[in-house]
């Protein structure tokens, strides 16, 4: 079978989800939600199809090919197509979306049958697989455009998505704005990342004359030697992209707040797929960033210090999903500094592992978040379902949950032999070869992950049952485990994709990158690391789980890390100061000028004019006094002036 | 020449058509009125086909040319000269196309007086198309000036509370403006021989020194037009009062008169003067980006947050009209129409919210899309259109200005368009805020809970304008294609009348 | 000096007193009495200057019957003295010294700017017959004698439409 | 005076005759049936316009140069006798109203007419002096002519004395143009100018004279600041007077001033060039401004009467330029022209507002009329947006011709000014349309089927005449070829 | 009086015109004002008597007749004006004239 033949399929893993999304816009939700959610589902599902057929079709021909479509905007010397790129490194991503993709949707058919009914509106059920069908192809759009133009709609597309789906239950949250602040927030921050992309296309545009993925990586190494500055530049504006999309410092904010949209949200697009596309734009352009060395220092250290400070901040947190989300901040910045690095096939290693054992913790997560609900339902009792504080001893309760979710935890904190562990491994090792420093912060971090998860799983599943509500947890239907089991599989057997010595993904990645450094297995970090890892468990649960903690009972580290721990449980009021210092100081100007400079000023400038010429006309009427004697004075008056100026100019 | 056959007369003048008839026409038969309104404006568009239809995208030059001698001026003809090409083919088809969209959006918004309201809307119609045909200068003038009196009236008759003071505002600005531009006319008209637009941008020659002054004559009634800041105080008090059709066509049509008349006559006219004050003007131009979006955010008032947002878009205009390479202007052309079609559907949403809850106020709002989804999905998509997301129309514009401005030699830095592209952002922040405070959060006000979603008219007018919103961000091309050999004329004409740019 | 000059002076001066005294009578009587006279000097002037005929329609028709008719509306109306307020607080000063200042100027500029060494003409009386008068008046001067013609009867119609009194009910 | 001069001013001596045929006859017509007094002098007023058209094209001297028969004189005397239709037309219904209804009104109007009629025809000064009297006498009875309404009177002293003021101006003038050259006749100047027999005098004596009488004609056009009588006067007089008032007497002291600047002054434009332009300035911009105060809109009126003497002093100003000379005064009438019939219409419709108490019409008077007589309404706002020069209306091309002659003689800056104090104007011509349809309010307003026809051919002429502004500049450029 | 030269009757005639015209912007009584005013008339007069003898013509003689006929007539008017005001306002004020300005 002339496997080529599949190449041209690839636009659909774009247009399938598209057409899902505009037959569910159609229906919209007439023919019940079965309907919605399997169709969704198939969509996707039909996306993860194609892209294992592309797959297949690269392992017969592995270089990339470009399947055009037409033009799509031809101004001048700007000419972009709408072309899609399949090559290794985009179908590594494609498969990554549509299968976690396809497994959130499916998830999802049971989980937002719940969450429609306890957030009161089952008419928006439809519009959430119509905005997850959208995110699907919009990402698709991301990782399969062969030129940055084509790349940034799906870049912008995912932002959209994420900040719909945010806001999903926009009347609910903090006064009741919350949800909709914190999508509003996502936005905007993933729109002063923009900002950034935008302007490193500006530059490739005039310093490489074109757009195409091609064109410019086949210039790169020339273009660098002629202008090393614009080289920079195009570079760190694209990382100030990366640190929107992959909520990197100092950008990261809005991801916490992200989690106010639904859990499946969170695990698709805020912890698996949507944030890594900064991880895989650095990637794209690995062409151009290993000509830079200062721009590539400037992107490890970006990753590093957020994957550190958001481990710091993961561990005071008493929210089961922020927990997650500053986790997967944390684990971003991994993969960050992995491709700062140039260690680009162990990111994207880590990128796939994270999306699988991420994508499950959520969706685990959710489960639970569900059980207390329905347990809380079921004793009529008012909490708040996502505290950690009030569950406790739920590995009875709920076991499957529990067991996958122990599968996720142990993968993330890095224990062999489960996905998390390889991939960590591969960049921690590449980091203690070139860059010690790095190694080390990164090392830390790791120790901070198992800490914080061993934490949690203590938390939540060890020891009492802190409220009535987790005594009455409930285990979630069959349409949502059944996904919990299959990703449970993928995030303990997902290392196995680039196994050392095997090193599949890297021979298959390296069709696209090109010479990669090779990477190596170092045992000495490998067993340094995961040492680090089981120290996080123990001590984690040596401080939650070995004595259950009790309701209301203050956190364990409070006391022995006094001020440092209230830093981590309020985040290092890193809201607080850019509330402070940016958006506050930003209104006050705005309202300067919209009030003050404004209406006070300009327009009463041009007021004035009106005003002062009326006040003139009323200066001037008062010559017209009524008396005839004053009109012959001013007439005479003329008549001298003129005879004056006639005799004796 | 057979007039008869000639679809620029016709396109010109139709709606006269619809206005006699209307006249005989009894003022309460208000369906008739309207239909008759509609009608004949949709017939204007189809004739608006028809010009498309003949017209040649591969030729730079003005086509369909109705040239007939009118009278002599101090021995230069005036001519009722009219032709079409690159650079108002694209404003004639939106001039055409959102006139019965906006004739369509004031079915129930406009009960009095409805026979005069059309009569009036016609009108505007005709002299708006004839500014953007006329290729004499008096001519242009003429209807470039008539064009007022019609609005005068919208608004005047059919607006808000402080309707007389807007009504007045907006006559008196744009006239402050114009008044110079006829000095400028009968200047060049009567120092470089003769009115014609086309024989003087062949003819060149004017010296650079008095290109200076009548840029800054010509100049400032197109901006004062646009507006370009901080000449814009005007603008939010017109588009506050006005009715919600005479919003529609001010921010969609009569604004880009300006950009328009900046490209039809002090690019080609006073290039030196153009080159020479083309970084000036880029300034204003991303002061009106920044300031327009700050001062947007912090509006009360629904319509004015739009207004002002008019500002900030015309501000990108205006950056890619004096960045001056094919990218940028070219982009600058599409962003007109784009800015057309995104905020007259803005202004279309405005007055739908209006029609239902009497109200503008922000505060009033609040939880919308619950209520009313449809509303609230379109109006999210034209939201996103304002705020030039990907794949949708703004972008398109807006990316070509900004690339093209980044790269232009004329103003010969990247710090411009690094500037403006902030405005991305803060679109961003402004528009997700109101569409935020309209439709997102819980439905505070008990009047909201029970708004009525759109009816089948109401999405009828919003569809056209989405439909264009997506062809132009996914196929622009079609458009582009129409306006590129234009452009491509204007940017070397000027390049070639500037020894000093290679 | 010569005699013709002492004799100018003084009945130049005449004159002008007259016109004074005619500005600052406080009596409108006396006004038109002083302005009399200063028709009379002028009409000196005339018959010294060649024009006995329009010295003698100065004094007919100007000094008799015009002022007549003045002292005549004057007394009609028991107008001849009204309160010297000015409500105007400006306009005296400002308009003395408007006049003075003019007349200043204008007798400077005839002094200095006009040649002083042509003297007048003594015309003997034959140029200045009526007779040759009435012939320009009746040829030359045909038209403007129309006219003036017809002035004088729109002033006779106005003069009727001015003071005829409506007799209607509800007129005060 | 052969029978040959006598057909030079044949539209002259029909309507003095005329007049006094209407005088006689008006003795016989009842009180009540005065409208055949107006029917007559009407019928006079057509004929005449028929014996003047025929003049059009056969320049000719009469009087021995005093009279100069031409196509400028034409043009205007033709304005003159339509104003006169029109002043007959709007006071008909109205004199019945204020129950002043007396022939005599009819014959004045003639009779000023035939003032009016021969300032422009004037080659001689003492033609000019007689027709300002002429012109101005009837004018003053009529100002009176509701005696004794206060205002009325009022306005009829104030014009009556300083009109007089004025006339002592231009009679002393003609007494120095007479003493510097011996002569009166506007050619016989520059003859004796040219030659240099002027002789003893210098140019002195020629210059101040012409200062007294451009003074003396610059009130009757109402140069500021010999303006300040208008507003009053046209406040207080009857609205039909100030109507007709408002085009014939600027009309005819503009064909004075052309008359003696072009033909006897052209030798003085060093001098008489930046006065004229003061003046034009002055008269511009206090006119405008000073109209945006007023709240009368007979005040209103009088002030924008002001502002537009203004505008047609610019036509002068360019005198000297040869190339622009006969394009600035085809431009002076056309837009005199244009002035002629917006003024006409909004007088009309004054008329027909004007209360018992001659006080003109307040603004608030005017709210609500565009909803209770829409289309007097709109007639009126055509004619202000005429009046401010919109496009697509008469005043546009009148602004347009004179500022292009200001532009074209090297006077940008005076066309600049021009144009900035008439987006002044704007203003307050746009607040009457504001009152008459953005406010409401019970507007009371008197139709009348004349004074209708007045409003609505003057209207009508706005708006048709504009689309040949070529035509009718043809035919104003005609006229004034044969001044030469 | 051959003895006396022109440039003083010019002068006289200033004066008197100077006069006249302070007569009209102090006076009250309309008819003096109008006295002045026919004052101001009559220094044009000297004006045209004293040219037509330099110029030795009739025609300054001729045009003063015309000038004095419409002084009459003005005369005529003016105190028929005054009649009519003093019977509806029992004065000849000018400055109580002042019910219209602005």
């Amino acid at each position: 079978m002339d496997t080529t033949q599949f190449f041209n399929l690839a636009p659909w893993v774009v247009f399938v989800p598209l057409i899902g999304l505009v037959i569910n816009l159609l229906v919209s939700g007439r023919w019940g939600e079965k309907f919605a959610g399997i169709l969704a589902s198939l969509a996707s599902g039909i996306s993860l199809v194609i892209s294992i057929l592309l797959a297949v079709a690269l392992g017969n021909h592995p270089e990339a090919v470009t399947v055009s479509l037409g033009n799509w905007i031809s101004i001048g010397n700007l000419s972009v197509n709408w072309g899609f790129r399949v090559d290794t490194l985009s179908v590594v991503m494609m498969l990554v979306v549509s299968s976690v993709g396809t497994l959130i949707h499916i998830y999802s058919i049971g989980y937002m049958h719940n969450d429609v009914i306890h957030n009161g509106d089952p008419s928006r059920y439809t519009r959430f697989f119509v905005f997850m069908n959208l995110f699907i192809a919009s990402m698709m759009l991301l990782v399969s455009a062969d030129n940055f133009l084509m790349m940034f709609i799906g870049w912008e597309g995912v932002g959209l998505c994420s900040y719909l789906l945010i806001g999903f239950w926009f009347e609910k949250g903090k006064n009741g704005t919350g949800n909709a602040e914190a999508g509003k927030k996502a936005f905007i921050a993933n729109r002063i990342g923009d900002f950034g992309l935008l302007v490193a296309m500006f530059l490739i545009f005039w310093n490489f004359g074109s757009l195409q993925f091609d064109a410019v990586f086949s210039q790169a190494s020339t273009v660098a030697a002629a202008h090393p500055g614009a080289m920079l530049a195009i570079t760190l504006f694209m990382l100030l992209g990366v640190t929107g999309k992959s909520a990197q410092l100092p950008l990261y904010v809005w991801l916490p707040d992200a989690m106010a949209g639904p859990t499946p949200v969170s695990a698709l697009i805020h912890a698996a797929t949507m944030v890594t596309a900064g991880v895989y734009l650095v990637a794209r352009n690995s062409a151009l960033f290993t000509l830079v060395p200062a721009a590539q220092s400037a992107v490890t250290w970006v990753g590093a210090a957020t994957a550190i400070f958001a481990a710091t901040i993961a561990l005071g947190q008493y929210d089961i999903k922020k927990v997650l989300a500053y986790s997967t901040i944390s684990q971003l910045g991994f993969m960050v500094a992995a491709v700062g690095m140039g260690a680009t096939v162990a990111g994207m290693f880590h990128l796939v592992t994270h999306a699988f054992f991420k994508g499950l913790l959520f969706l685990a997560a959710g489960s639970v978040i569900q059980g207390i609900e329905r347990g809380a339902h079921s004793v009529h009792e008012e909490l708040d379902a996502q505290d950690m504080r009030q569950m406790g001893g739920l590995s009875k309760r709920i076991p499957l949950t529990f067991w996958t979710y122990l599968i996720g935890a142990l993968a993330l904190s890095g224990i062999a032999p489960l996905a998390g562990f390889f991939s960590k491994d591969e960049i921690l090792a590449y980091a203690s070869k070139n860059q010690p420093a790095v190694f080390w912060v990164l090392a830390i971090a790791a120790f901070f992950t198992a800490l914080y998860m061993g934490r949690q799983i203590s938390m939540v599943f060890l020891g009492a049952q802190r409220s009535k509500s987790a005594g009455a947890a409930t285990e979630s239907p069959r349409v949502m485990t059944v996904p919990l089991v299959l990703l449970a599989v993928l995030a303990a057997f997902g290392g196995l994709i680039n196994l050392p010595g095997l090193y599949w993904l890297e021979t298959w990645l390296a069709h696209t990158l090109g010479e990669t450094t090779p990477s190596e297995f170092i045992w000495l970090v490998a067993l340094g690391s995961l040492t680090l890892a089981l120290l996080g468990l123990l001590i984690g649960w040596l401080l939650y789980g070995r004595q259950p903690l009790k309701a209301g009972q203050a956190d364990p580290l409070k006391k022995p890390l006094g001020v440092i721990f209230s830093g981590m449980e309020n985040r290092w009021k890193v809201d607080e100061l850019y509330n402070a210092v940016i958006i506050k100081p930003f209104n006050a100007f705005a309202q300067f000028l919209a009030g003050t400079f404004d209406l006070r000023g300009i327009d009463r400038a041009g007021n004035g004019l009106g005003e002062g010429t009326k006040a003139i006309a009323n200066g001037l009427r008062k010559f017209e006094n009524g008396f005839v004697r004053s009109y012959a004075f001013w007439m005479l008056l003329g008549l001298a002036a003129m005879v004056t100026y006639f005799i004796f100019r | 020449m057979n007039l008869g056959s000639e679809p620029l007369i016709w396109v010109t003048f139709f709606p006269l058509v619809g206005v006699l008839v209307i006249l005989f026409l009894k003022s309460s038969w208000k369906n008739a009125i309207r239909w008759t309104a509609l009608l004949t404006s949709l017939a204007v568009f189809g004739i608006s086909l028809w010009v498309l239809g003949k017209f040649d995208a591969a030729n730079a030059e003005a086509q369909m040319v109705i040239n007939l001698p009118w009278f002599t001026l101090g021995g230069n003809p005036i001519a009722f000269h009219l032709g079409v090409d690159g650079l108002s083919i694209l404003l004639l088809l939106l001039t055409t196309f959102l006139t019965p969209i906006a004739i369509l959006s004031t079915w129930k918004a406009v009960q009095e007086n409805v026979k005069g309201f059309m009569i009036f809307f016609l009108l505007l119609e005709m002299g708006m198309v004839g500014v953007f045909l006329a290729l004499d200068m008096v001519l242009f003038y003429i209807f470039w000036e008539f064009t007022l009196v019609p609005m005068y009236f919208l608004i005047g008759l059919w607006g808000g509370e402080r309707r007389i003071y807007a009504t007045m505002k907006f006559f008196l600005y744009t006239m402050a403006g114009s008044i110079l531009m006829l000095a400028g006319i009968l200047w060049v008209g009567l120092q470089y021989g003769g009115f014609d637009m086309t024989a003087l941008t062949k003819a060149g020659g004017i010296p650079v020194s008095a290109q200076m002054w009548l840029f800054a004559a010509f100049g400032l009634a197109f901006a004062i037009k646009v507006p370009v800041w901080p000449l814009h105080s005007w603008l939010p008090d017109a588009h506050v009062e006005a009715p919600t059709a005479g919003s529609v066509i001010l921010a969609g049509v009569l604004l880009k008169m300006g950009t328009y008349g900046f490209l039809r006559f002090n690019i080609p006219l006073f290039p030196q003067a153009t080159l020479t004050l083309a970084p000036y003007m880029a300034v204003l131009g991303i002061i009106g980006i920044l300031y327009g979006a700050l001062v947007a955010y912090r509006q009360k008032d629904v319509k004015k947050l739009v207004a002002y947002s008019s500002i900030s878009h015309l501000g990108f205009v205006i950056l890619g009209m004096f960045a001056l390479n094919q990218l940028s202007v070219e982009g600058a052309l599409l962003q007109m129409v784009n800015h057309g079609l995104s905020t007259g559907a803005l202004f279309l949403i405005v007055g739908m919210l209006y029609e239902r809850r009497h109200t503008r106020q922000l505060e009033d709002f609040g939880g919308l899309w619950k209520v009313t989804p449809v509303l609230g999905s379109l109006a999210l998509v034209v939201t996103l259109s304002s705020a030039a997301l990907p794949g949708l129309n703004g972008f398109v514009g807006e990316f070509s200005i900004l690339s093209g401005a980044f790269g232009s030699k004329v103003l010969g830095s990247p710090w411009f368009a690094g500037a403006a592209t902030l405005g991305v952002i803060l679109a961003a922040v402004y528009l997700l805020h109101m569409y935020q405070k309209v439709f997102l959060g819980p439905v505070t006000h008990a009047e909201n809970a029970s708004l009525k979603d759109l009816n089948v008219r109401e999405i009828l007018t919003l569809a056209p304008i989405l439909i264009m919103i997506f062809w132009i961000g996914l196929a622009p091309q079609t458009f582009l294609n129409l306006i590129s050999p234009a452009v491509e004329k204007l940017v070397s004409a000027v390049s070639t009348a500037a020894p000093l740019l290679h | 000096m010569t005699i013709d000059l002492i004799l100018f002076i003084a009945v130049a001066l005449t004159a002008i007193g007259a016109a004074v005294a005619m500005i600052l009578s406080r009596n409108a009587v006396y006004s038109a009495l002083f302005l009399i006279l200063n028709f009379m000097s002028v009409a000196a002037f005339y018959l010294v200057l060649g024009a006995p005929f329009i010295a003698l329609a100065q004094i007919t028709i100007y000094a008799g019957a015009i002022m007549v008719l003045f002292l005549f509306v004057i007394m009609l109306l028991g107008a001849e003295k009204m309160k010297e307020q000015d409500p105007v607080k400006w306009q005296r000063p400002a308009a003395i010294l408007l006049s003075l200042a003019f007349a200043v100027e204008g007798t400077l500029a005839v002094f200095k700017k006009l040649d002083h060494s042509i003297y007048m003409n003594s015309l003997s009386g034959a140029l200045a017959d009526p007779a040759s008068i009435g012939e320009l008046l009746f040829n030359q001067y045909a038209l403007p004698f129309e006219i003036t013609s017809v002035i004088l009867l729109v002033a006779v119609i106005g003069a009727v439409v001015l003071s005829r009194v409506e007799k209607k009910e509800g007129a005060k | 005076m052969t029978l040959n001069d006598a057909l030079t001013i044949l539209p002259v001596i029909f309507l003095v005759a005329w007049a006094m045929i209407v005088l006689l006859l008006d003795l016989r017509i009842p009180k009540n049936k005065k409208g055949w007094t107006a029917v007559i002098a009407a019928a006079g007023m057509i004929a005449a316009l028929v014996l003047t058209l025929r003049q059009a094209n056969s320049p000719q001297i009469g009087f021995g140069g005093m009279i100069e028969v031409d196509g400028f004189a034409v043009f205007l005397n033709v304005i003159y006798l339509f104003s006169g239709l029109a002043g007959t037309a709007i006071a008909y219904n109205y004199l019945k109203r204020m129950d002043i209804h007396r022939g005599e009104y009819y014959v004045l109007m003639i009779f000023s007419i035939v003032g009016a009629m021969l300032l422009s025809y004037a080659g001689d000064l003492i033609v000019v002096f007689l027709g300002i009297e002429l012109l101005s006498i009837p004018l003053y009875v009529l100002a009176g002519f509701a005696h004794p309404q206060v205002a009325s009177e009022e306005s009829a002293l104030k014009y009556f004395l300083l009109g007089t003021f004025a006339s002592t101006f231009v009679l002393f003038g003609i007494a120095w143009l007479y003493g510097a050259t011996g002569t009166t006749g506007l050619r016989g100047i520059v003859d004796v100018v040219k030659t240099g027999s002027a002789a003893p005098f210098g140019s002195v004596m020629l210059l101040g004279g012409a200062g007294f009488l451009v003074a003396g004609l610059g009130f009757k056009v109402a140069t500021v600041p010999f303006h300040a009588w208008m507003p009053d006067v046209y406040h207080g007089a009857p609205a039909p007077v100030t109507g007709f008032m408002s085009v014939v007497a600027k009309a005819a002291g503009f064909a004075a001033l052309i008359r003696v600047i072009f033909i006897a002054l052209p030798s003085l434009s060093e001098s008489l060039t930046p006065i004229l332009a003061a003046l034009a300035v002055l008269t511009m911009v206090v006119g405008n401004v000073v109209a945006i105060a007023q709240n009368n809109l007979k005040r209103m009126m009088a002030y924008s009467s002001i502002a537009n003497a203004g505008y047609l002093l610019m036509a002068l100003v360019t005198y000297s330029n040869a190339t622009v000379r006969s394009d600035s005064i085809a431009s002076m009438l056309f837009y005199l022209m244009a002035y002629a019939f917006a003024s006409l219409g909004v007088w009309a419709v004054i008329t027909m507002m004007e209360r018992q108490e001659i006080k003109g019409v307040e603004f608030m008077d005017l709210a609500g009329l565009g909803k209770r007589t829409p289309l007097v309404a709109l007639a009126v706002a055509v004619l202000m947006l005429s009046f401010t020069g919109i496009p697509m209306t008469l005043g546009f091309w009148g602004k347009f011709y004179l500022f292009r002659t200001a532009i074209q003689g090297g006077f940008t800056w005076l066309a600049v000014l021009g144009l900035i104090t008439s987006l002044v104007s704007a203003y307050y011509y746009l607040r009457v349309v504001v009152m008459m349809f953005f406010r409401e309010g019970e507007s009371d307003l008197k139709y009348n089927f004349w004074a209708g026809v007045v409003l609505f051919f003057s209207t009508l002429c706005v708006l048709v005449l504009s689309f040949f502004p070529g035509t009718v500049f043809g035919l104003a450029s005609q006229a004034t070829l044969l001044l030469k | 009086m051959s003895g006396v030269p022109l440039v003083y009757y010019l002068i006289l005639a200033v004066i008197m015109f100077s006069l006249g015209a302070v007569g009209v912007l102090v006076r009250k009584n309309a008819l003096v004002v109008f006295m002045s005013l026919e004052l101001m008339f009559n220094s044009a007069n000297l004006l045209f008597i004293t040219f037509a003898n330099f110029y030795k013509s009739l025609n300054g003689q001729v045009l003063v007749i015309f000038v004095m006929t419409t002084a009459a007539a003005e005369v005529a008017i003016g105190l028929a004006l005054m009649v009519a005001i003093f019977r509806s306002r029992h004065t000849i004020d000018v400055d109580q004239m002042n019910s219209l300005k602005g």
